[in-house]
C-alpha cells in the first residue's frame, strides 16, 4: 500500500511543524556544548512557546491592525512553505504550486510584513530593524537568484521536484557548478535566517540587533507564533538546501518504506547540517552591518562562478 | 544701326559716369557730394538721349527728359536745400581711409567687368561694353553706403546705386518698359520725400545726422 | 449602425472629444460638471475597455478610414489585438481615475478653473485612446501630440507656482524631442518604402515595407529614442520625477500608470509590426536600457521623501521592467525561438497592465493622503492608518503588488520575466548565455529594492505616530468616490494576480499576432489554477493554491488561539527607561534609505552635511545639531546642464551679428552679395 | 475687370482716408473697405476655379491659382487687421501716442499697403512686381515709424536703407532678366510678362539668368528677412505698432517669397531645380537656425515674434528650394497658415503689450488670470507656432520633414535641430506671459477677440480636415511652380 499524496502532505506539514522548534533545541544545546555552557535541553523551544501562548498580549497604545495580523499571516506563509518543499516525498498535491523562484517571494511576503509590523509602534529600534533587515534581503536577493539559476540549470527546471527527482534519478556525478552554488548557498541561507555572522538571534543588544528589533514589541502568543515560525524558516532553508544539493533518499512515491528511509536520512542530514551551522557560528564573529555587501558580494560572486562553471565546464 | 561716334560717346560719358562714382566715394564735404551726384545725373542723362538717338528707341528720350528732372535738378536740389536747412554742411563725415577704399573700388570694377564679360559675348548692341560700368557704378555706390557714416551721404550712395541700375538698364537692352520705367521714377519720387522726412527726424531725434549713433536697437549686450 | 468593438472604440474616443467641447458652457455650475463630466468619462473609458477586451478574446483585426486628415492620407484606424489590449489598459486605469475624480475634484477651491481640468483630462483620454487606434503616421502623431499638450496643461494645472510651471515646460520639451525623432523614424520607413507622396505613410504600408539593415536600425534607434523620452527611460527620465508630483493626483495616476505605456506599444508597434526581422543586438541595447532603468529607478526612488515623487522614480523602474520583457523577446525572436519570444511578450505585456493598475493605485492613494494632510513630504506624515483605514488598506495593496509578492500581480508578471530569463541557455550565442543571466540577477536586485522602498512609504506614511506640526485629528478619511476609484483598482491588482491564467489565455492573440506562436495552451495545460510557462516539469506557480492555503492556516491559527479566554491589554511604549519618546524619535525615511545610500552611494549625487550649532555661553557642548542631506540625480549635471549652455551660448554668438550699426547691414548684404557672386555666378 | 475694380476699391479707399482718416468712423471705413475687397477677392478666386486655371485680366494683370490663394489671404488678413487695429489703434489714442492726424495717415497709409501688395500679386509683369515691392515698402517705412520715438526712427531708417538697397539689387536682376527674355521674346514690354516668360523659360540663356538669379535672390530674400539680410525685420516689427507689425510678418513677407518663387520657377526653367533650389535650401536653413538660437535670448515680446517669423519663412523657402510636390505644397501651406497664425499671435500681443504698458516679456505676467482671452488667444497661436498638432503649421511642417526625409535625409536634422530650439524658446519665454498670477499694474482691456479666433480656427483647419477642392486646388498651385 501507498500513502495517498494528501496524507503525504499532511505529513510533511505536520513534520515541519512539530520538529521545527525541536531543532531549533538541538542548536542551542550544540552551541552550549561548544561553548561550554549547560545546555537547557532541547525541548527547552517547546516550553518557551507553550508558555507564550499562555500569556496575556501587551499592545503598544498605537498599535494597528498589521501589528496583530503580522504574527498570522507569517506563520501562515511558513507553514504553506513547508507544504511546498519536497522533505520527504516528491509526490506533494501542493509542490507544483511554488517554484523556488516563487518561493523565495514567499520568504519575500514574510520579511515585508515582518518589517511594516517593526515600523507599526513608531520607535526607533524597529524602524532600525526592518531598515537593516530589508537592506540585507536586497543586497542577498541577486545572489540568491543567481545560485538558484546555476542549480536550475542542471536539472533545466525551477521546480524543487524536478530537481530533486533528476538528481536522485541520474547517477551521481561531482557538478562543480552545485558546489559554487552550495557555498553561496550557505552564505545567503546565513543572511536570511539571520544568523551570524550576519546576525545574532540570541543577542538584544539594541545597536546590533537586526531581525531581533523589529520584534521587541511583540507579545504573547503574537511572539509565539512569530518565533515558531521563524524556527520553521530555518528548518525550512534546511530543506531548501537538502532538496536542490543533496537530495538522495526523498521518496519518489508514498511507499512506507521509502517514506521511513526518507524520514531518517532527513533527519539525520538536518542534525548534521546544524552541527556545521553551529560550528560556522561558534568560529565567527558577528560582522558590521557595512561588511555586509562584501560578503554577500562574494555570496553573488561563488553564485555566478557557478553559473559560468556550468556552462563552461559542463 | 550702330553709329561708331555714339558708340565712342557712350564709352566717354561710361567713363565719366565712373570717373565720378568714384569721385563720390572719396568726397569729403557735402556740397561737393551732391554737385558730384548732380554731374552724374547728367552724364546719364546725355548717354541715354545719345543711346536713344543711336538706336532709334524713341522712348529713351523720355527717360533721359526724366532723369535730367530727377537726377539733375530735383533731388540734387532737394538735398541741397535740406543740407542748407539743417545746417550740416560743416558736419565732418569721415571716411574710412580713402586710399584702401579706392583700391576696393577698383576690385570691384574689375569684379564687376568679369561678371559681365558673359553678356557682353551674347549681346549685340553697341552698348554692351558698359554694362559693366553699370554694374560697377551699382557696386561702388553700395561701397560708399558701407563706408560713409552720414545719413545724407548714404542717401547719396543709394542714388548712385539707383543711378547705376538705370544705366544698366539702358546699356543692355535699351532702356526698360515704358510703365517700368514710370514706375522706378514714381518710387524714387516717394523714397525722396520720404528721405527729405526722414531727416529732418533723424536731426531733431538725435541731433546730427551720423547714423552711427543710431545703434540702440541691437542683439549683442 | 451595427455595433462592432471598433465602433465601440470610437464612441470612447468621440463622447470625450465632444465632452471636451460642451464642458465650458457648464462651468457656472460646478458640482454638475464635476459630476457629469467625468462619469461620462468613466462611461467612455468603460466601452474602450469593453471593446478592447472583445478584440484581444477574438483576436479580431478591424480597420476604419475617415473622412478628415490630409488630402492624400485620410486619418485611418486600425483596432487589432495589441492595440485592443492597450486600449484595456487606458481604459481600466481610466475608469478607475475618473470615478476616483468625481471624489477629489471637490478638493480644488474656486481659484483653479474646473473647466480647464475637464477639457483637458477628456482631451488627455481621447489623446491616448487615439493613440492606440492610429494607423497612419499623420494620425499617429497628431494623437501622440494631443496626449502631451493636454496632459502638459494638466501639469500645469495648479500654475501659479513656478515649479509647476518650470516641470511643465520640461516636460513638454522633452515629449516634443520624442515626437519629433518619431516623426523621423516615420519619415526613415516611409522615405525607404520607395512609395510615392504619402502612400508609405500608412501603417499597412510600414508592415509591407522592406528596409536594409542600415536604415532598419535607424528608424527603430529614432523611434526607441522617441519613445523612451515618453516613458521616462534613464537617461531621458528627468522630467518624470518633475512632472507627475505636480500634476493633480488623478492626472498622475493616469500619467504614469497609463501614458506612459502608450510608449511601450509604440516601441512593440515598431520592432514587432513594422521591421519584424532585426538583429539580436537591438534586443540588448533595449534590454540594457531596461536594466539600467530598473535599478536606478528603485534606487532613486528609495532616496526620496516626496510621497509623489518616490512613486514617479518607481514608474521610471517599472517601465524598465517592462523594457527586459520587451528585450528579451527581441532577442528571442532574433534567434527565430517564437515560443520564447511570446512568453517574454507576454511578461512584459502583462506588466504593462499591472503597473497600470497598481501605480495608478498608489498615485490615487497619494492623492488622497495629499487631499486629507496637504502634506507630499513623507518626513511630515504618520499612522495615518488610523485616521484613514480604507485609504491605508488600498494603498496596502498597491505596495504589495507593486514589491511584486504573491499572491497579487505583480508578482505574476516579474516570476513570468525571471522565467524568461531563466530561458537564455536556450541561445546560440554564448557571450549572451553567459550575460543574459546577470540581468536577471539586477531584476532580482530591482525586485528586493522595490519591497524595501514600499516597507519605507508604507512605514513611514501610514504606521507608527504623526509626525507633522498640525494636528492629525483634522485628518479625515477620504469621500466614497475616491475610496470606489482605488477599490477598483485594488480589485484589479487582486484578480490579476490571482487567475494568471485566465488572463494569459486571454492576451494570447497578441503573440499570435506578433510573433506567431501561443503559449496560452501550454500556460494552463494543468488545469486554469496552475501557471505553467513552458511546462509542468519547467516551472509552476498557483496563486489560488498560494492564496487559499495561506488563507487556511492563518484562520486556523486564529481560530484556535482565539476559542481560548486572553484579553489583550494596550499600554504606552516601552521606552528604554529614557526620557518620554516623541514622535520626532522615530526612524524616518531617510534614516531608512540611509544603509542603501551608504552601500550604492556612488550612483548618486550626495551632498551631507553636519552643523554643531554652540550657544553663546558655553561653547563646549552643541546645543543643537543641523544635518543637511541632499541626494541629486547624476544625469541632470551630465546630459542637460551642457545642452542649455550650449544652446545659450551659440544664441549669444548669432545675437554678436546684430550688431545695431547699419553700415555693418549693409557690409552683410554686399558681402552675401559678392560672395554669391563670385561662387555661383 | 474685377481685377481692375479689386484694386480701384482699395486705392480708392485709401485715397478717401487719406482726407477723413482722422474721423470718427474711420476705423470702420477701413473695415468696410477691407471687407469689400475680400468679398470681391472671394468672388475672383471663384470665377478662377470656375475658369479652371487662369484669368488673364488684361496684359499686366493675370490671375491663377497661386497668386489668387494669396490674394484671397491678403485681404482676409487685411480686414482682420483693420478690425484689430479699431480697437487696438483707439487704445493707443486714449493713451495718447498717436494724434489726428497720425490716425489720418495710418489709415490711408493701411490701404495704400494693401494695394502695393494686391498689384504685386497680381501683376503679370515682374518690372511692375518690382515697382509694387518698393512701393509696399516706402507706404510701410512711415507706419514702422508712425510713434516718432528714437527707437521707431532707427528703426524705420534701418527698413528704408536696408530694403532699399536689397529692392536695388533686385532691380538689376529684373534689367538682367528682361536682358535675357528680350533676346527671345524681342524688346517691348510683353518680354517681362510672366505669362511668356514661364511658356518660353527654358530658352532663356542660363547663364544671364543665372547672374539675374543671384541679384533677385539677395533683393527679394532682404524683403524676405533670410538670414543675413534680416537685420531690419526685428526692429521694424518690434518698433511699429502691432496691427502694422501683423501685417508685415503676415503679408509683406509672403510677397516677397511669392517674388522669389516665381523668379525660381523661371530660373528652374532653363537651368533645371538644382540651381536656384540650393540657394534656396541654403539660405532657409541659415535663416531657421540663426532665428531660433536668437529667440532663445529675447527680451521683447516682438522682437521674440519678429524672429519667429524669420524662422518660418526660412522652413518655406527652404522648402520651395527643395522643390518636389510634397515640398512645395508644404511650402505654399505654410505660407497661408503662418501668415494668419503670426497675425493672430501679434493681435494678442499687442494687447498684452497695451494691458502692461510695455513690450518687455519679463513684466508681461498672468495674461489668462488678467484677460483670458488674450492669454488663451496668444498661449494656441505660440502652439500653432511651435508646430503642434493638430495646427495646419504641424501639417505643412510634417509635409516638408517628409519630404526632406526622402529627397535629403542629411539636411533633416538641422531642420530638426532648429524647429526644437525653436520650439523650446517660444514655450520658454510664453509659458510665464501666459500661465500664472497677475502681473502688478496689469490694468484690463476689453480685446478684439473675433480676428484672434478666427485666424485660429482657420489655422486649425487644415491640420484636421483640407476640403477637398482645396486640396486640388493647392495641387494645382503647385503644378504652376513646376
Amino acid at each position: 500500500m501507498t500513502l495517498h499524496p494528501f496524507a503525504m502532505e499532511f505529513l510533511q506539514v505536520g513534520l515541519v511543524v512539530g520538529l521545527a522548534p525541536g531543532f531549533a533545541g538541538w542548536i542551542k544545546v550544540l552551541k552550549c556544548r561548544l561553548q561550554g555552557r549547560a545546555a537547557p535541553g532541547i525541548i527547552q523551544p517547546y516550553r518557551d512557546i507553550r508558555r507564550l501562548f499562555s500569556k496575556d498580549v501587551v499592545l503598544a497604545e498605537n498599535a494597528s491592525w498589521i501589528f496583530r495580523f503580522t504574527p498570522y499571516l507569517v506563520f501562515g506563509v511558513t507553514v504553506m512553505i513547508g507544504g511546498i518543499i519536497p522533505l520527504i516525498s516528491v509526490e506533494l498535491p501542493l509542490a507544483s504550486t511554488a517554484d523556488v523562484i516563487a518561493l523565495v517571494m514567499l520568504f519575500g511576503i514574510i520579511r515585508f510584513f515582518t518589517a511594516l509590523a517593526g515600523m507599526d509602534i513608531g520607535t526607533a529600534f524597529g524602524g532600525m530593524g526592518s531598515s537593516r533587515e530589508m537592506t540585507i534581503s536586497s543586497l542577498a536577493e541577486p545572489a540568491m537568484l543567481m545560485a538558484v539559476f546555476a542549480v536550475s540549470l542542471a536539472s533545466n527546471s525551477t521546480s524543487l521536484t524536478q530537481m530533486v527527482s533528476v538528481m536522485t534519478q541520474t547517477d551521481f556525478s561531482i557538478r562543480p557548478s552545485l558546489a559554487f552554488a552550495l557555498a553561496a548557498f550557505i552564505l545567503i541561507a546565513l543572511a536570511e535566517t539571520g544568523r551570524i555572522p550576519v546576525d545574532n538571534p540570541a543577542t538584544h543588544l539594541e545597536l546590533t540587533m537586526i531581525h531581533e528589533a523589529m520584534l521587541l514589541e511583540y507579545s504573547g502568543r503574537h511572539l509565539a507564533l512569530i518565533e515558531w515560525a521563524g524556527m520553521m524558516k530555518l528548518v525550512l532553508f534546511f530543506g531548501l538546501g537538502i532538496a536542490a544539493f543533496c537530495p538522495w533518499g526523498i521518496s519518489p512515491s508514498g511507499d512506507p518504506g521509502r517514506l521511513a528511509l526518507a524520514f531518517v536520512l532527513l533527519a539525520a542530514k538536518l542534525l548534521l547540517g546544524g552541527a556545521i551551522m553551529v560550528l560556522i557560528e561558534t568560529c565567527l564573529a558577528k560582522m558590521r552591518i557595512f561588511r555586509l555587501p562584501d560578503y554577500l558580494g562574494s555570496a553573488f560572486l561563488l553564485a555566478t562562478l557557478g553559473m559560468i562553471a556550468f556552462f563552461i565546464l559542463e | 544701326m550702330a553709329h561708331p561716334l555714339a558708340a565712342q560717346l557712350n564709352s566717354l560719358l561710361a567713363a565719366l559716369i565712373l570717373l565720378s562714382a568714384f569721385a563720390l566715394l572719396t568726397q569729403r564735404k557735402k556740397m561737393a557730394i551732391v554737385h558730384t551726384f548732380a554731374w552724374q545725373g547728367l552724364f546719364l542723362a546725355i548717354s541715354t538721349a545719345v543711346i536713344g538717338f543711336a538706336s532709334g528707341e524713341h522712348h529713351l528720350y523720355i527717360s533721359s527728359l526724366l532723369t535730367l528732372a530727377m537726377k539733375v535738378i530735383l533731388l540734387p536740389y532737394i538735398l541741397y536745400s535740406l543740407i542748407i536747412k539743417l545746417k550740416i554742411h560743416r558736419e565732418i563725415d569721415a571716411v574710412v581711409n580713402i586710399p584702401s577704399t579706392m583700391l576696393i573700388g577698383l576690385v570691384l570694377v574689375v569684379f564687376s567687368y568679369h561678371l559681365t564679360a558673359p553678356i557682353r559675348e551674347l549681346s549685340s548692341l553697341m552698348t554692351r561694353s558698359t554694362l559693366a560700368v553699370a554694374l560697377a557704378t551699382v557696386m561702388l555706390g553700395m561701397l560708399m553706403m558701407v563706408t560713409r557714416r552720414h545719413a545724407v551721404t548714404q542717401i547719396l550712395g543709394f542714388l548712385e546705386m539707383e543711378n547705376g541700375l538705370f544705366f544698366a538698364a539702358t546699356s543692355a537692352t535699351y532702356g526698360m518698359p515704358m510703365v517700368v520705367e514710370l514706375g522706378v521714377a514714381l518710387d524714387l519720387l516717394i523714397a525722396a520725400f520720404i528721405f527729405g522726412i526722414f531727416f529732418f527726424h533723424i536731426n531733431t531725434n538725435f541731433d546730427s545726422l551720423d547714423v552711427d549713433q543710431m545703434a540702440k536697437l541691437r542683439e549683442m549686450d | 449602425m451595427v455595433v462592432s468593438p471598433l465602433n465601440l472604440a470610437v464612441f470612447s474616443v468621440l463622447l470625450p472629444l465632444t465632452l471636451a467641447c460642451m464642458a465650458p458652457l457648464a462651468h457656472r455650475w460646478r458640482t454638475i460638471q464635476i459630476s457629469l463630466s467625468f462619469s461620462l468619462l468613466a462611461l467612455a473609458s468603460l466601452v474602450a475597455v469593453i471593446a478592447g477586451a472583445l478584440t484581444v478574446g477574438e483576436g479580431t483585426v478591424a480597420t476604419a478610414i475617415l473622412s478628415l486628415g490630409l488630402p492624400g492620407l485620410p486619418f485611418h484606424l486600425r483596432l487589432d489585438p495589441l492595440a485592443g489590449f492597450f486600449l484595456v489598459v487606458i481604459g481600466l486605469m481610466g475608469l478607475c481615475a475618473s470615478i476616483y475624480s468625481l471624489g477629489y475634484m471637490q478638493g480644488y477651491g474656486k481659484q483653479h478653473s474646473l473647466t480647464r481640468m475637464v477639457v483637458f483630462y477628456a482631451l488627455f483620454l481621447a489623446g491616448m485612446f487615439l493613440v492606440a487606434l492610429a494607423d497612419d503616421a499623420y494620425f499617429f502623431l497628431v494623437a501622440w501630440e494631443l496626449m502631451a499638450a493636454s496632459s502638459y496643461f494638466l501639469v500645469m494645472y495648479e500654475d501659479d507656482l513656478a515649479a509647476n510651471r518650470a516641470a511643465a515646460f520640461l516636460y513638454l520639451l522633452i515629449a516634443h524631442v520624442g515626437a519629433i525623432a518619431i516623426l523621423l523614424a516615420f519619415g526613415v520607413i516611409a522615405g525607404q518604402s520607395g512609395q510615392e507622396g504619402f502612400a508609405g505613410y500608412t501603417f499597412a504600408a510600414m508592415r509591407g515595407s522592406h528596409l536594409s539593415s542600415g536604415w532598419a536600425a535607424a528608424a527603430f534607434f529614432l523611434a526607441f529614442f522617441g519613445f523612451a523620452a515618453k516613458a521616462g527611460v534613464i537617461p531621458l527620465h528627468v522630467w518624470l520625477p518633475e512632472a507627475h508630483p505636480v500634476a493633480p493626483s488623478n492626472v498622475s495616476a493616469l500619467m504614469s500608470g497609463v501614458m506612459l505605456k502608450t510608449s511601450i506599444y509604440g516601441i512593440c508597434r515598431f520592432a514587432f509590426d513594422f521591421i519584424k526581422i532585426f538583429p539580436w543586438w537591438w534586443g540588448v541595447i533595449v534590454l540594457a536600457f531596461g536594466l539600467v532603468s530598473a535599478v536606478m529607478g528603485v534606487l532613486y526612488a528609495l532616496m526620496q521623501h516626496d510621497l509623489k515623487r518616490l512613486l514617479a522614480y518607481h514608474s521610471v523602474e517599472n517601465i524598465g521592467i517592462i523594457l527586459i520583457g520587451l528585450g528579451l523577446a527581441m532577442i528571442f525572436t532574433s534567434f527565430h525561438l517564437p515560443a520564447l519570444a511570446a512568453l517574454a511578450l507576454i511578461a512584459a505585456l502583462y506588466h504593462t497592465l499591472n503597473h497600470a493598475m497598481f501605480k495608478g493605485l498608489l498615485f490615487m492613494g497619494a492623492g488622497a493622503v495629499l487631499h486629507a494632510t496637504h502634506e507630499r513630504n513623507m518626513e511630515e506624515m504618520g499612522g495615518l492608518i488610523h485616521r484613514m483605514p480604507w485609504t491605508a488598506a488600498l494603498f496596502l495593496i498597491g505596495c504589495v503588488s507593486i514589491s511584486a509578492l504573491p499572491p497579487f500581480n505583480g508578482f505574476v508578471s516579474e516570476w513570468l520575466t525571471f522565467q524568461a530569463f531563466l530561458l537564455s541557455p536556450a541561445l546560440p550565442q554564448p557571450l549572451l548565455q553567459l550575460l543574459i543571466p546577470l540581468g536577471a540577477a539586477l531584476l532580482a536586485l530591482t525586485g528586493a529594492l522595490a519591497a524595501a522602498c514600499f516597507v519605507k512609504v508604507y512605514g513611514v506614511t501610514f504606521l507608527g505616530q504623526w509626525r507633522g506640526h498640525q494636528r492629525p485629528t483634522q485628518i479625515h478619511e477620504v469621500n466614497w468616490p475616491m475610496r470606489l476609484g482605488m477599490l477598483l483598482a485594488a480589485l484589479s491588482c487582486f484578480c490579476l494576480g490571482v487567475m494568471p491564467t485566465l488572463v494569459i489565455s486571454w492576451l494570447d492573440t497578441i503573440p499570435a499576432q506578433l510573433c506567431g506562436t501561443h503559449v496560452a495552451e501550454s500556460a494552463s495545460q494543468f488545469g486554469w489554477m496552475w501557471l505553467t510557462p513552458i511546462s509542468e516539469n519547467r516551472a509552476s506557480y498557483s496563486a489560488p493554491l498560494v492564496l487559499l492555503g495561506i488563507l487556511a492556516v492563518v484562520a486556523v491559527t486564529w481560530l484556535l488561539l482565539h476559542g481560548r479566554q486572553s484579553q489583550i491589554r494596550r499600554l504606552p511604549i516601552w521606552d528604554c527607561g529614557f526620557a518620554k519618546l516623541t514622535p520626532r524619535m522615530q526612524y524616518t525615511a531617510t534614516s531608512f534609505a540611509m544603509p542603501i545610500r551608504r552601500v550604492l552611494g556612488f550612483l548618486f549625487a550626495v551632498r551631507e552635511q553636519i552643523t554643531l550649532i554652540y550657544p553663546l555661553n558655553h561653547p563646549a557642548n552643541p546645543e543643537r545639531i543641523q544635518y543637511r542631506l541632499r541626494v541629486r540625480d547624476r544625469f541632470w549635471n551630465w546630459l542637460y546642464q551642457p545642452q542649455s549652455v550650449a544652446a545659450y551660448w551659440v544664441g549669444r554668438q548669432f545675437g554678436k551679428l546684430q550688431h545695431g550699426q547699419i553700415r555693418v547691414y549693409l557690409l552683410y548684404s554686399f558681402l552675401t552679395l559678392l560672395v554669391l557672386l563670385v561662387f555661383l555666378g | 475687370m474685377i481685377i481692375l475694380s479689386l484694386l480701384g476699391i482699395s486705392i480708392l479707399v485709401a485715397l478717401i482716408l487719406a482726407f477723413v482718416g482722422d474721423w470718427k468712423y474711420a476705423p470702420e471705413v477701413n473695415i468696410s473697405g477691407s471687407l469689400l475687397t475680400f468679398a470681391v477677392s472671394l468672388v475672383l478666386a471663384f470665377q478662377v476655379y470656375g475658369e479652371g486655371g487662369s484669368v488673364a485680366g488684361s496684359t499686366y494683370f493675370f490671375v491663377d491659382y497661386l497668386n489668387i490663394s494669396l490674394v484671397v489671404l491678403t485681404t482676409l488678413v487685411s480686414t482682420t487687421t483693420a478690425i484689430f487695429s479699431r480697437r487696438y489703434m483707439r487704445l493707443e489714442r486714449e493713451h495718447g501716442r498717436v494724434g489726428h492726424w497720425r490716425m489720418r495717415f495710418y489709415h490711408a497709409m493701411f490701404q495704400l499697403f494693401i494695394f502695393a501688395m494686391l498689384i504685386a500679386l497680381l501683376t503679370n509683369n515682374f518690372g511692375v512686381l518690382w515697382i509694387s515691392m518698393e512701393l509696399a515698402t516706402l507706404a510701410t517705412v512711415l507706419l514702422v515709424s508712425l510713434y516718432r520715438t528714437p527707437n521707431s526712427i532707427e528703426a524705420a531708417w534701418k527698413y528704408f536703407i536696408l530694403c532699399g538697397v536689397g529692392i536695388a539689387q533686385a532691380l538689376f536682376g529684373t534689367v538682367l532678366l528682361y536682358f535675357a527674355a528680350e533676346r527671345v521674346l524681342g524688346a517691348g514690354g510683353d518680354a517681362l510678362l510672366w505669362t511668356n516668360l514661364s511658356r518660353v523659360s527654358a530658352q532663356l540663356d542660363p547663364t544671364v539668368l543665372r547672374l539675374a538669379f543671384v541679384f533677385l535672390m539677395v533683393g527679394y530674400g532682404t524683403k524676405a528677412g533670410l538670414v543675413p539680410l534680416h537685420n531690419w525685420l526685428p526692429d521694424a516689427h518690434s518698433e511699429g505698432p502691432t496691427p502694422i507689425s501683423a501685417v508685415l510678418s503676415g503679408l509683406l513677407l509672403n510677397i516677397a517669397l511669392y517674388a522669389l518663387i516665381r523668379c525660381k520657377a523661371l530660373v528652374d526653367g532653363s537651368l533645371g531645380p538644382g540651381f536656384a533650389g540650393n540657394i534656396m535650401m541654403g539660405f532657409g536653413l541659415i535663416s531657421l537656425l540663426t532665428a531660433a538660437f536668437s529667440m532663445l535670448r529675447q527680451k521683447d515680446i516682438k522682437r521674440l515674434f519678429a524672429y519667429s517669423s524669420i524662422e518660418h519663412m526660412g522652413i518655406a523657402t527652404f522648402a520651395f528650394g527643395l522643390g518636389g510636390p510634397l515640398a512645395t505644397f508644404g511650402g505654399v501651406l505654410h505660407m497661408l497658415v503662418h501668415s494668419l497664425a503670426k497675425s493672430a499671435t501679434f493681435f494678442s500681443v499687442g494687447h498684452a503689450a497695451q494691458m502692461h504698458g510695455t513690450q518687455e516679456m519679463a513684466k508681461i505676467r498672468g495674461l489668462i488670470k488678467g484677460n483670458p482671452a488674450v492669454g488663451w488667444g496668444l498661449f494656441l497661436g505660440v502652439m500653432a507656432l511651435a508646430g503642434m498638432p493638430p495646427f495646419g503649421i504641424f501639417t505643412s511642417e510634417f509635409l516638408i520633414l517628409t519630404a526632406t526625409m526622402k529627397e535629403a535625409p542629411w539636411l533633416a536634422p538641422p531642420l530638426l535641430l532648429g524647429l526644437t530650439v525653436a520650439f523650446a524658446a517660444l514655450f520658454f519665454k510664453v509659458q510665464p506671459m501666459v500661465a500664472g498670477g497677475k502681473a502688478p499694474g496689469q490694468q484690463a482691456l476689453t480685446a478684439a477677440n473675433i480676428p484672434v479666433f478666427l485666424h485660429l480656427a482657420l489655422v486649425l483647419a487644415p491640420g484636421v480636415y483640407l476640403p477637398v477642392f482645396l486640396a486640388d486646388w493647392f495641387h494645382l498651385a503647385v503644378e504652376i511652380l513646376r
